[in-house]
């Protein structure tokens, strides 16, 4: 189990930059925004925290079509599935290793991109915590949604087309902590429900992807 | 025999005109793709008994 | 006759044949009392209802959108059911099944929301609102398309439909929890469930005469709708099993040369 | 470990390809498998290592006691030869890597990454993840393609070696591999298909 | 040349529903971003010409990186490159096709997604005008992206990030025409940039991505 | 069409496999490469075929004359066989698939999805590819793998026909090919490396 989480860690490392990308694409996305809606500082500021989640997001959703499909292609998912050890665990550290690879590093990185949008101050720590919550769960839900295409050429906008209406929720609860703690408002209701779907995903869903991969094995 | 419908003719107008479209749509299109199986599936059965 | 022989002869249908067979029989008379229905519910709703005094002559468009909705959501519902008794009990009927209404649950959810839009043009102004009713429709269309989606890049048949089956399962819990968030989210517009209290909708006078004016062409056309369904969901039943068995004679024909 | 297949009838894409197979592998004995290209042997190998379900027959003794080596080679090409290998042996809890990359004279190319192996090279890499798995059942398809003369020689003394150490093993080849095993035609197992009448539950 | 074309349309078709993905990912993108910021409708009308301009940007790059790199992985681009037509042409098709199925479509359904985001009505043609100008040069961008990066498992997001700076020009002014048009402002000026763009790329990148494309095969 | 290779050097991954290479292949003729793994053999014919430029050395005849095959298959899995032969033979300006699917026993495959195929029918596919280019000089990487007898020996009798109709093949294999076909043995070309102290432009 650690092996594997070490190398998929190792693999993510080798194949150029690894969760630099991720962050690059944050990054860039951000910096799109302002290009594509205007620059009026009060227009930014107020959509900062939505715009921060939704680049998140969709960094998160852009590394998944990789996370099954070359283990797959080379073959690597049959000798997985035929070692001695359960396919749930090989999902669930697969999803560990994209977060840690991914999600980790764009919590970590979205208050400097806060700057660049004019988050308003309250907002920062808030942005943190729910991105921080949220992210393991986009982790998980992705695994899912890539263990459903794994197998098909060119899957990665069929993945899309899966797994983003299972991140609403995600999505809509944490954006609205962050908003909510950008306006100095009260958190704790969807901060409560965030940690709630987190937790419930975190629990159940790698049954359900362990089970959509073994008969993608067929 | 038409009924007045006043200043919103054309949005009732409209809406029962989208839907019965859309319904029309879904029965043909389900009515098309039933025969035209039916046909390929009996020429296919025709054609493997004969082959034996 | 015994509960479960009964119950074993409703699995019997489960057979692809036997469904065959026995569609055939019963489609006519869905077809036909659907038609019916469908016909004298609107005729009455459309040329023999008064207008309703604050929304005009709009109000006419219940008639298609309340039924339209009611017929998306269950749809799901029926998909979640028949997915169920497909990973539990493998009868390739009822995956057949599921498959074959999402189609008409993707028309349906389209009719609910064109007519909401036409209709809320007038109304609240806009064609369209982030009300949470009609955000979660959306988000339940975008559900029917991954499923379709799903089933139509999967070669392998079986593996398909255990696939499409666990999205199914998946995405409705997903399609609950995400009613709740946009609730959540964003207070609405749009009037709440009140079928039964039609003059609550309209806010016309409170007497039930004139409540009932709207309520039995209504109902008739829910009745008209649900019949539509059945018949179209049978019918595309045995086009797809047909499909099924074409392409396995196919591939076993090619297979064996 | 003796592996026993009875009545074994397995699918591809739905269709049955090959019906009643039946066979039965001992420890320390290997056998290999013919049929011409299409016939249905990586289906069988891949229904024995449990990737997918056969239709009817049981085959028993195959529980963690398989390891699988198939046409893909499940090698990434951005780990070195070793760090490849020790990936394995420790996923299989096998303690070292230094006799598997003896036996397939992987030494030189331990430090190589992978993706810039030769095709032959990387055959052997995957060939010598066997001996790391510590499995006793060896389930091969077409191991030797692309493998030169004095490699598929390592092989056949690897195969040896296995047998004499109480393994087995499947092999499934179009080639002479210099081993002395027992051979199993698969074309007398083909699947008969059935008439078109009848339409059961199977849509066939 | 036309052979080229027709395989890889058909081949778009037949991976599961063809343009219909991009389709839907954008539309999934437009839903979520209310989501994410909110669901003011003035906040939601003034930021939609950007979020639109943005979304079929962002579902044009995800469907790049299959653009080359299937016909990679299993020989084709071998087999075409050794064939007798030059390769600065099979970038041009490919591009080509890539349009037909992930940019026209975006186009025509455009519209329809600024009715969900309260699009003031004058913007919509100036939308449509600005998308059916821009997306070729998305496209033979993309291209050039994805011609850099064929060969690199994993390359999804590396090619985020080399073609996203290139598209800025492009959603600069595309995204103006859309956010003048909509306020009913003069759009001439970023309209004849927005055209010379593509005239400019459309003209002399394929000579670049066949160049790239060359040393990739090596 | 004679391809004549003089005093070749090739190179993987900036490292010098080969050198000195001089080979003749005239119309009719056939030419084997032998080699251990790892020898170069892949990197001379992708040479040849125009993938990669040469060190130094020159190489005449070659231009767009050469039909290459190497250990990708380059088929389409969604298209069906004749669909993959259709769109090659366009792209060559070959007039008709159907010599193709006669020589390589594909016509019960046509209208299969290459998916669908079989690791040896794919191989088959992709070899029957070679006769829609018209192109004199075949080029092949291990053609044979994954092929059963049967499907050898037409691949066999193609090539035989191909020479007797004035083409000329060059074929890297590890194994027999039922060809008379002069051998060359690449082992002697084998690149010296070079002193450490020569340290030049090439950085070695
Ligand atoms: C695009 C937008 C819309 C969508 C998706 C939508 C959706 C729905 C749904 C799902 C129902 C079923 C309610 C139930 O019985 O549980 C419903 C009912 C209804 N809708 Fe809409 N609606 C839309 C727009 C509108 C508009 C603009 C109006 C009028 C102002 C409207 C008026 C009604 C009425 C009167 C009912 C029946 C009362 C009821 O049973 O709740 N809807 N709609
Ligand atoms: N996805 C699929 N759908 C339908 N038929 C398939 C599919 N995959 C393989 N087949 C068919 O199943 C049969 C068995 O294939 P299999 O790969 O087991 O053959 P094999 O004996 O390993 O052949 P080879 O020697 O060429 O590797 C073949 O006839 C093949 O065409
Ligand atoms: N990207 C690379 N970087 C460095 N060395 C490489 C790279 N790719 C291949 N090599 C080395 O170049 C040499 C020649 O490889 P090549 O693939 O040409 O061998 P081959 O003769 O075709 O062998 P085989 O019979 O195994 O296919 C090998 O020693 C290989 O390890
Ligand atoms: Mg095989
Ligand atoms: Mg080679």
């Amino acid at each position: 189990m650690i092996a594997l989480l070490l190398r998929d860690l190792k693999l993510a490392f080798r194949a150029g930059g690894g969760f630099g990308l991720g962050l690059a694409f944050f990054l860039i996305l951000t910096v799109l925004v302002p290009f594509s809606v205007g620059p009026q500082s009060s227009l930014l500021s107020s959509i900062a925290p939505g715009v921060l989640w939704l680049g998140a997001l969709l960094a998160c959703l852009l590394s998944l079509d990789r996370l099954l499909a070359l283990d797959w292609e080379d073959g690597s998912l049959d000798l997985l599935a035929t070692a001695p050890v359960p396919l749930e665990s090989v999902v669930t550290i697969k999803a560990l290793a994209h977060w840690l690879t991914t999600g980790l590093p764009l919590v970590l990185v979205a208050p400097l991109l806060g700057v660049l949008l004019n988050l308003p101050v309250a907002g920062f720590f808030w942005l943190v915590i729910s991105l921080l919550l949220g992210t393991p769960a986009l982790s998980v839900i992705g695994t899912f949604g890539a263990a459903l295409t794994v197998g098909l050429k060119r899957g990665g906008l069929l993945l899309s087309l899966l797994v983003l209406p299972l991140y609403v929720p995600t999505l809509i609860f944490g954006a609205e902590v962050a908003r909510r703690g950008a306006a100095g408002m009260e958190t704790t209701t969807p901060l409560l429900m965030l940690a709630g779907i987190t937790a419930a995903v975190i629990a159940l869903l790698p049954f359900a992807s362990a089970a959509v991969l073994r008969v993608n094995l067929r | 025999m038409m009924p007045d419908l006043g200043k919103y003719a054309e949005t009732v107008l409209s809406a029962y005109v989208a839907s019965l479209v859309l319904l029309a749509a879904l029965v043909l299109l389900s009515l098309w793709r039933g025969r035209r199986m039916r046909v390929q599936l009996n020429e296919l059965e025709d054609r493997i008994r004969q082959d034996g | 006759m015994t509960i479960s022989a009964k119950a074993n002869a409703i699995w019997a249908y489960a057979n692809p044949k036997k469904f065959l067979a026995a569609s055939e029989r019963v489609l006519p008379f869905f077809w036909i009392s659907s038609g019916l229905c469908l016909v004298v519910g609107l005729t009455w709703g459309f040329f023999f209802t008064p207008d309703d005094y604050r929304q005009g002559s709009t109000v006419k468009i219940i008639y298609l959108h309340v039924p339209a909705a009611l017929l998306a959501i269950n749809t799901w519902f029926m998909m979640l059911v028949a997915s169920l008794i497909w990973l539990i009990r493998r009868h390739h009927v009822s995956v057949l099944a599921a498959r074959a209404a999402a189609p008409v649950g993707v028309v349906m959810t389209v009719i609910a929301l064109v007519t909401g839009a036409i209709w809320g043009q007038p109304m609240w102004g806009t064609w369209w609102a982030w009300d949470p009713r009609l955000t979660s429709f959306l988000i339940l269309f975008l559900f029917y398309l991954g499923y379709i989606a799903l089933w139509e890049a999967i070669e392998n048949p079986d593996a398909a439909a255990d696939l499409t089956s666990v999205l199914c399962l998946v995405g409705s819990v997903f399609a609950v929890l995400s009613r709740y968030a946009v609730n959540f989210w964003n207070q609405g517009l749009h009037q709440g469930a009140s079928v039964m209290r039609i003059e609550a909708v309209t806010g016309a006078d409170t007497q039930e005469k004139v409540s009932n004016v709207f309520f039995f062409p209504l109902l008739i056309c829910i009745v008209g709708f649900v019949l539509l369904f059945v018949a179209l969901v049978l019918y595309r039943t045995g086009t797809e099993i047909r499909a099924r068995r074409f392409r396995a004679l196919l591939a076993r024909e090619r297979a064996g040369a | 470990m003796t592996l026993t297949v009875t009545d074994l009838t397995i699918a591809r894409g739905g269709i049955p390809v090959l019906q009643g197979v039946n066979l039965v592998l001992r420890p320390g004995a290997a056998l290999v498998l013919r049929g011409s290209n299409g016939i249905g042997k990586t289906t069988l190998l891949r229904t024995l290592a449990g990737l997918q379900p056969p239709v009817c027959g049981t085959i028993r003794g195959a529980d963690e006691t398989i390891a699988y080596a198939g046409h893909f080679d499940g090698i990434k090409p951005t780990l070195t030869v070793s760090e490849n290998l020790t990936f394995w042996a420790s996923v299989f809890g096998a303690n070292g890597i230094q006799p598997a990359l003896d036996a397939f004279d992987l030494q030189q190319l331990a430090m190589r990454p992978a993706g810039s192996l030769s095709a032959g090279q990387k055959r052997r890499l995957a060939l010598s993840r066997l001996l790391v798995t510590g499995r006793p059942i060896w389930v091969l398809d077409e191991p030797t393609v692309s493998l030169d003369v004095a490699a598929v020689s390592m092989f056949a003394a690897a195969v040896r070696a296995h047998l004499a150490g109480g393994g087995s093993a499947l092999i499934a080849t179009h080639i002479d591999l210099g081993l002395s095993a027992e051979v199993l035609d698969l074309g007398r197992f083909r699947a008969k298909t059935r008439p078109v009448a009848d339409f059961d539950g199977d849509f066939l």
